[in-house]
């Protein structure tokens, strides 16, 4: 069962049960002040109606598992972190959140099920969340007041957006256009504009060479990143998700092992994950905000909540990046059968995320005309060789293999 | 000097991705440097510089360790002896029975850098410093610790000699004294004594006398200066004279701590 | 774009302590740049010629943080000169063993801090991990583990305390094993390289000119170290070299800066192994130590930043006349505008961090 | 150059009086303010004196004293059988009314900050200097702090 027939089964079961009787009662309880457009019941009995609250619920699990995978993501991040550098992380988060409970409350409770509730940490996001909320929302004094608002709106809305967008599996999917993964590149080149407006709006210099250099750098990257992929389009000749891992999944074989995108096209697999770390903006490319030089670059005006959308966003869109190197190049959610593909793909979605997490606190930042000769002069030349290697496997060979039967290879 | 090898490849991401890998299993495995802190503690090691102790026992009441204090966050206040302690305070017994009252260190923590000069140069070794560290209040005025305060009992406090770490000791100029005896008064070591002068003097009566000065045993005296500030003639001055031919500034200090 | 000011400081991620760097970009080009200091101006000077001698080894245990202990050896030296003391042999051994675990201490401190500025977290909680260990040893003896106070006019404060040479050598012994290990991680790995070499280059001749001295006149191929040319303490009965890049393509650019203070850490390592080695017994301060001074004296030693000069001129009083500190940090920081044109923006905190300041010297 | 051939060159300068060696790299001599430029420049290109270590103003009262330290980082003066740099120590005293001397900052970079410094905390004013400023204080700061006549509050918290 997909997930989006489990929602229309849900949804048509909530509407029978719950929603369409409270409609019908509370307008009974109003007879003049019924809708204009129409009854709300009469149209949730309706096929239309089954379906817009069947898609709002699948639309909501996605971003449910989105969000909980982001609160993960940035635990483990900051887990890996404190091992790599010898520390123990977030270890007390628990303990803190007792002892606070327990000066509200007056009074300590009687359950304990650790001594001293150390090593619980997870619960730092939690804190977080609430401190940045806690805080005050200041607008600099010269700021464009309606652009500075809308930048961190802009950025955090398309970073969501992306969260639903791509599938876990073929059956768990919110959205299936046909177009998938050019609508997933279509979001994350939203974002500059976001960090342009939020940059400029700021009415500060180290937010204006942030913001620009921001922008440099993720139009620089767009293309080679896009041409990579072409290759991986090329091969499987669609834009949807689903396609691109039945075609990889069903490819040659070898030993009964498929081989996968990254293997036929391991230029344009390197190219691709240089790239998309460069558009998901860590290190060793996140000069934006390099805060050595630039304090935190393009966000450096912006506290509690707005900062945390940056932040939050910023993991969002590692994510999403994991994930469409996943589909493009490790199988997907393709994998052996007791375990589900969902489980899968998450596994190599994590697994990608934690080498990041690794080259992130391993290597130092580079500079900007650096990070520019590097894409234009090293990445866009790999990125076309590539696409030439693709177009040979998949056009020309078949095509001169057909005209004096070469042995087929690809 | 060293020749660095030239780089390759995996320098770029995967050498340096060893080491980090490395450390992360290390870390993960076996037990991070960090502690959690208010779960765990480092124990600092016998010469740590923490919070003072004033023995009371020992205490004489000299005053050199406001003195020497560089932030003047040390003052001599006044305090009230119950008899107990009377009858064990050592040197400074007599004082406390011949002013009014005795004066002990009272210290302010919001000043107190711990330097720790007012141990090294305690000439019996009364103040102490202590291996506690958390003294952070959320008031100013909660760090002004009173002289009572900063009182510990020590069971077998050892009674050294007295040293002179100022390396200086009064010496008269005869001509002006006056044989007020203030000094003897004040004297917190007991090491002044008046006898009679080196030769008489012609008082503005007319009559000759012989006017009483102080004499001082070298041996005992802490050059805490106290006799200088008192002198109304200002007839005494500090000339470096050290009871004591080996220094050693606060060997013994060091062992004492409680 | 057109030219701009950028006032970097007083509070930014880049100054390492407080001060404005101005730099006038072009772009992202560096064209002026306007060191301004103050901030952190305590008036030491001033506040010393109302203290006894003794007392200021408190303010010179303050001027930096990171290197207390050079600093007040540095105020002691020259007192002692001025009064003529005579500091025992011994003394002068634990001495040399102190100055150099500062110096490791010290250069440590900079590590920990350079990394960042380069976008490296991960390297500055390594080496500040190394600096813990080297802040226990200083600790043991002296009881402090930032500010010590531990070297007095005439000796040090208290002998080692048992064990230390053992202790010491663990920690020398772990800590070689770590540097090596920590090649890979920074002066092998190539992003590294990339962003300090070439970067923020002055030759040896416009060092010496513009008082630029210690390990960054050492980083451009000049062989001049205090510990050897003016000797103080037991520097010349110890084995050891001074360490300096050799002029090349590279030569006094930020990686040869690095490489010079990893090799002095190896050196010091080696200068305090050999100090345990010839360490005699005996007294640790000196018997007789006058309060009152007269004349003029000054003294010069190898802080771990450059040269430190302090010159004490004395009344007559327990108190100093006159007390002026030289901060190798001062003259190098006035010499930025020379090092820092022609390069990013990006290169600042990889220049301004490698040649490693410390305001609170600089500021007094 | 031998420390001790250095050492009577230099008394042979014009304006140089006093000269004597103290501890056995350093030449300290006594300086006119009239002839200090001259001997500076000399002691720049002529002895390869090429780091100024330090300027030190020092308040005799009445008259100032500025005490210049240089030293030979290439070893072009040199102590014998000893690896030592020499230094040398001028002491220039300027009268109080006018406290005047020629910047040495166009000679040495590294002078410029310490003559700066001694003109903010001091007062003495060195004549063709690029950019004298104060360094350490905030501009617009009255008097010279270093002076024995400057007259501060002695700020005690009761406690």
């Amino acid at each position: 069962m997909s997930l989006f027939s489990f929602c229309k089964w849900m949804a048509e079961w909530t509407a029978q049960k719950m929603l369409i009787p409270i409609f019908e009662f509370q307008e009974g309880l109003f007879p003049p002040f019924t809708n204009p457009a129409g009854s709300i019941a009469d149209w949730l009995g309706t096929d239309g109606g089954i379906t817009t609250l069947a898609w709002l619920y699948a639309v909501n699990i996605a971003f449910a598992v989105g969000m909980t995978n982001l609160i993960l993501v940035i635990h483990l991040e900051r887990k890996i972190a404190a091992r790599i550098q010898d520390r123990r992380g977030p270890m007390l988060s628990f303990r803190s959140f007792r002892e606070l409970g327990e000066d509200l409350a007056g009074s300590a409770p009687s359950w304990k099920f650790k001594e001293n509730y150390a090593g619980i940490g997870i619960l730092q996001n939690l804190a977080d969340g609430i401190k940045a909320i806690a805080k005050e929302l200041i607008v600099p004094a010269k700021a464009d007041k309606f652009l500075f608002t809308m930048g961190p709106i802009i950025f955090i809305s398309s970073s969501v957006f992306l969260l639903v967008l791509f599938p876990l599996s073929d059956r768990f999917a919110a959205s299936s256009a046909p177009a998938g993964l050019m609508v997933i590149m279509a979001a994350f080149s939203i974002a500059p504009i976001g960090v342009l407006t939020s940059g400029w709006a700021s009415n500060n210099k180290y937010s204006m060479i942030g913001g620009m250099r921001s922008a440099a750098q993720l139009m620089s990257y767009e293309i080679p990143l896009l041409l990579s992929m072409a290759g991986v389009f090329l091969m499987a000749g669609s834009y949807d998700p689903v396609v691109i891992v039945e075609q990889q999944q069903a490819s040659s074989w070898f030993f009964g092992i498929p081989i996968w995108n990254f293997i036929p096209q391991f230029i344009g697999f390197i190219v691709f994950m240089i790239c998309i770390l460069a558009e998901v903006e860590r290190v060793p490319f996140d000069l934006p905000e390099a805060e050595a030089e630039l304090v935190e670059g393009w966000t450096t005006e912006y506290s509690g909540i707005r900062y945390m959308f940056f932040l939050m966003a910023e993991y969002i869109r590692g994510f999403a990046g994991a994930a469409v190197a996943t589909i493009l190049f490790l199988g997907g959610w393709a994998g052996p059968w007791p375990i589900p593909p969902e489980i899968w793909f998450l596994t190599k979605v994590y697994l990608i995320i934690i080498f990041w997490i690794f080259i992130r606190w391993s290597v130092p930042r580079i500079r900007t005309d650096q990070i520019l000769e590097l894409g234009w002069k090293k990445l866009l030349p790999l990125s076309l060789i590539n696409l030439l290697i693709v177009i040979f496997m998949v056009e020309i060979y078949p095509y001169f293999s057909e005209i004096v039967s070469l042995p087929e290879v690809f | 000097m060293k020749s660095e090898r030239d780089l390759g490849i995996m320098d770029i991401i995967v050498n340096p991705m060893k080491v980090t890998l490395k450390q992360f299993f290390k870390s993960t495995f076996g037990k991070p440097t960090t502690v959690m802190y208010p779960l765990e503690k480092r124990a600092p090691p016998p010469t740590y510089r923490g919070m003072n102790a004033v023995i009371w026992d020992l205490c004489i009441g000299c005053g050199i360790c406001g003195e020497v204090c560089p932030n003047k966050c040390l003052k001599m206040k006044p305090v009230d002896l119950s008899d107990e302690e009377q009858d064990k305070a050592w040197y400074g017994s007599h004082l406390a029975k011949r002013k009014s009252k005795a004066e002990r260190p009272a210290i302010n923590f919001g000043h107190c850098m711990f330097c720790g000069f007012c141990e090294d140069y305690c000439p019996t070794g009364a103040m102490t410093m202590t291996d506690f560290y958390e003294l952070a209040d959320t008031t100013r005025e909660g760090l002004i610790y009173p002289a009572r305060s900063m009182k510990v009992d020590l069971e077998d406090a050892p009674q050294l000699p007295l040293t002179n770490y100022m390396m200086e000791s009064p010496v008269l100029d005869a001509d002006p004294c006056i044989g007020c005896s203030k000094c003897v008064d004040n004297c917190p070591t007991n090491c002044i004594i008046m006898d009679l002068g080196p030769q008489n003097k012609k008082m503005k009566s007319g009559k000759v006398r012989n006017v009483e000065n102080p004499y001082f045993d070298y041996t005992i005296c802490i050059g805490c200066s106290t006799c200088v500030k008192v002198c109304p003639a200002d007839c005494l001055h500090m000339e470096p004279i050290s009871n004591s031919s080996s220094s050693g500034l606060s060997e013994e200090g060091a062992s004492n701590e409680a | 774009m057109a030219e701009m000011w950028i006032s970097m400081g007083p509070q930014h991620p880049m100054t390492h302590g407080l001060w404005t760097l101005k730099v006038k970009v072009d772009g992202e080009t560096i064209v002026d740049a306007d060191p301004e200091l103050g901030y952190l101006h305590r008036s030491v000077e001033k506040m010393g010629e109302r203290r006894k001698y003794f007392m200021n080894t408190t303010l010179t245990d303050r001027l930096c943080y990171a290197s207390s202990t050079t600093w007040t050896h540095c105020y002691v030296n020259t007192v002692e000169e001025l009064m003529k003391v005579e500091v025992p042999q011994r003394a002068k051994y634990i001495r040399t063993i102190m100055l150099e675990l500062q110096r490791l201490a010290s250069h440590l401190m900079w590590a920990g801090a350079y990394m960042p500025d380069l976008g490296h977290i991960t390297g500055a909680l390594y080496f500040w991990r190394d600096r813990e260990l080297f802040l226990n040893l200083l600790e043991a003896p002296s009881g402090s583990r930032l500010l010590y106070n531990y070297i007095r006019i005439g000796g040090v404060k208290r002998d080692l305390p048992d064990g230390f040479e053992a202790k010491t050598e663990r920690v020398m012994k772990l800590f070689e094993q770590r540097l090596d290990e920590y090649a890979d991680l920074f002066e092998n790995s190539k992003i590294f390289r990339m962003r300090t070499e070439d970067v923020g280059k002055f030759t040896a001749s416009q060092a010496q000119n513009l008082g630029i001295t210690g390990p960054n006149l050492r980083g451009c191929g000049t062989k001049f170290d205090l510990r050897k040319h003016d000797a103080y303490e037991i520097y010349d009965e110890v084995d050891w070299d001074i360490q300096t890049r050799e002029a090349g393509p590279g030569y006094g650019d930020c990686f040869s800066r690095y490489m010079v203070r990893i090799d002095e850490m190896k050196e010091s390592v080696r200068i305090i192994r050999d100090c345990f080695k010839k360490m005699p017994a005996g007294p640790t301060l000196a018997s007789q130590i006058p309060v009152r001074a007269q004349g003029e004296a000054f003294r010069r030693t190898e802080d771990s930043r450059g040269e430190a000069l302090m010159y004490v001129v004395g009344d007559g009083s327990d108190r100093p006349y006159r007390w002026k500190i030289k901060s190798p940090m001062f003259t190098t920081i006035s010499a930025c505008p020379h090092y820092l044109k022609g390069y990013k923006v990006a290169d600042i905190p990889a220049i301004m961090g490698s040649i490693d300041i410390c305001i609170g010297e600089t500021d007094k | 150059m031998e420390i001790t051939s250095f050492k009577q060159k230099l008394s042979s300068c014009e304006g140089v009086t006093e000269v004597s060696v103290i501890r056995d790299n350093v030449v300290k001599l006594n300086l006119g303010n009239k002839e200090s430029k001259d001997f500076f420049i000399k002691l720049r290109e002529d002895y390869g004196f090429e780091h100024c270590s330090l300027i030190t103003a020092i308040d005799n009262q009445p008259e100032f004293e500025l005490v210049y330290h240089f030293s030979a980082i290439n070893g072009s003066v040199f102590v014998k059988n000893s690896p030592s740099a020499v230094m040398v120590e001028v002491h220039v005293f300027l009268e109080r009314d006018t406290p005047t001397i020629e910047s040495i900052s166009d000679l040495w970079g590294g002078a410029n900050w310490h003559e700066r410094e001694a003109f903010d905390m001091m007062g003495i004013y060195f004549i063709g200097h690029p950019d004298l400023r104060r360094v350490l204080l905030p501009e617009g700061f009255a008097g010279h702090p270093l002076r024995k006549d400057y007259v501060y509050e002695i700020h005690e918290e009761e406690w």
